[in-house]
């Protein structure tokens, strides 16, 4: 029963989350892997800044990831999510389950990634390709939505 | 207590953090949020629909109905966007 | 719209497979793996074997992607089912799907492995441990249920 | 038609493959399983709970009730258990 949940400006590296959880274990059926990228919204999109809640994030992936884990049998979750510019193409947020069963791990990682969406204290400001004005991304009633599934 | 600011609402009160010292009969998020409105017209843009607003003391979110005695850090902020 | 489905007995390489399908694209919003692997069942295994109808897994295989690609809008899908002998802790199968929106690519991924489980002709075997003997692995009521879900 | 067998109906049957030419008047899987069954003891048994046998003409999963009139090939096999 690993957690490791790490925020920060430095990139990640799915196959090195992955082998870390895996390596020289033999009892796991399932690992789900979630990377959100950062879109170029069709050309419109020079990048994303993400602006974050030190302690507070880390803190509250924490909670999530302890909520999932009561939820569901995972042997390992991993939960990384990036603050600052990012570039489009670049990878934002990675999310790493692993189980015995296949269930299991797809069903926590899509749990992650819904309650990150709507609870984790991360803010994205888009900066267009064209002029400076840059304007906060708007929350999406579908993300409170998808959180609303897991209410059961 | 420490007030802390983030996103939009941070480039509308114009500052990260700030010490603040409501009056006694501030006891709650809703009548904090009511009384930093006040404070002027940045606030009072800030705060302009506290419904929107999100809360959260000493780093776990709240309602606006919890109380605020013993809180040493409240964050105000818009909706989270990550992920 | 790229589709890759490989059947045979080398191993995968999940990040591979994954910059196959994202490197130089800006409109990748997620990314989802699924990677199956052998467990040891408590110490008691000591390989699984995978026979397969050779033409018919990969036909069975594009079939089942092909219906995935009608129900969710996916950019890119890769599925890789291993063959033969497989030891405990190693890669027998791979699943990824890429989409401009993560509810497409989780409810894709987790559609394909259902769907794989119950229709692709792959049978295991399992080699124990102790002694010579093996034995087919019985079809699970639970994948047949899994599978279900996704009738509507 | 070429029948093939796959897992334990390939083990049971004792062969992977075989060219097979059933009479006229066999015309659906349940049919050929029928059939088939009465060959041999090895075939009986492999095919002793016909509701459990899976089968694809050319390729293709197909029900009991099918048609068999112009397949090439004709595979026998348990419930699949990949993945």
């Amino acid at each position: 029963m690993t957690t490791r949940v790490r925020v920060g400006e430095e990139d990640f590296d799915c196959a090195a989350e992955v082998a870390a959880i895996s390596k020289g274990r033999r009892d796991l059926g399932a690992i789900v892997t979630f990377t959100g990228l950062c879109r170029d919204e069709g050309g419109r999109l020079a990048a994303l800044e993400l602006e974050h809640y030190p302690g507070m994030a880390e803190e509250e992936i924490a909670r999530v990831v302890a909520q999932a884990r009561e939820r569901w049998p995972l042997e390992a979750v991993t939960v990384i999510h990036r603050s600052g510019k990012i570039a489009p193409g670049a990878q934002i947020v990675l999310v790493v389950t692993a189980s015995s069963h296949r269930a299991a791990a797809f069903a926590g990682a899509d749990f992650l990634m819904d309650y990150l969406k709507t609870s984790a204290p991360f803010w994205k400001k888009e900066h267009p390709i064209n002029g400076p004005a840059t304007a906060w991304v708007a929350a999406k009633d579908d993300d409170d939505r998808a959180m609303e599934r897991w209410r059961k | 207590m420490k007030a802390v600011y983030f996103a939009w609402v941070r480039e509308r009160v114009g500052k990260a953090d700030e010490e603040i010292s409501p009056p006694a009969n501030v006891r709650d998020v809703a009548g904090l949020i009511a009384w930093l409105s006040a404070r002027g017209e940045e606030y009072a843009h800030a705060f302009e629909n506290p419904r929107v607003i999100r809360v959260a003391i000493d780093r776990a979110h709240v309602k606006h109905e919890a109380a605020i005695s013993g809180a040493r850090e409240i964050a105000f902020f818009p909706p989270m966007t990550g992920g």
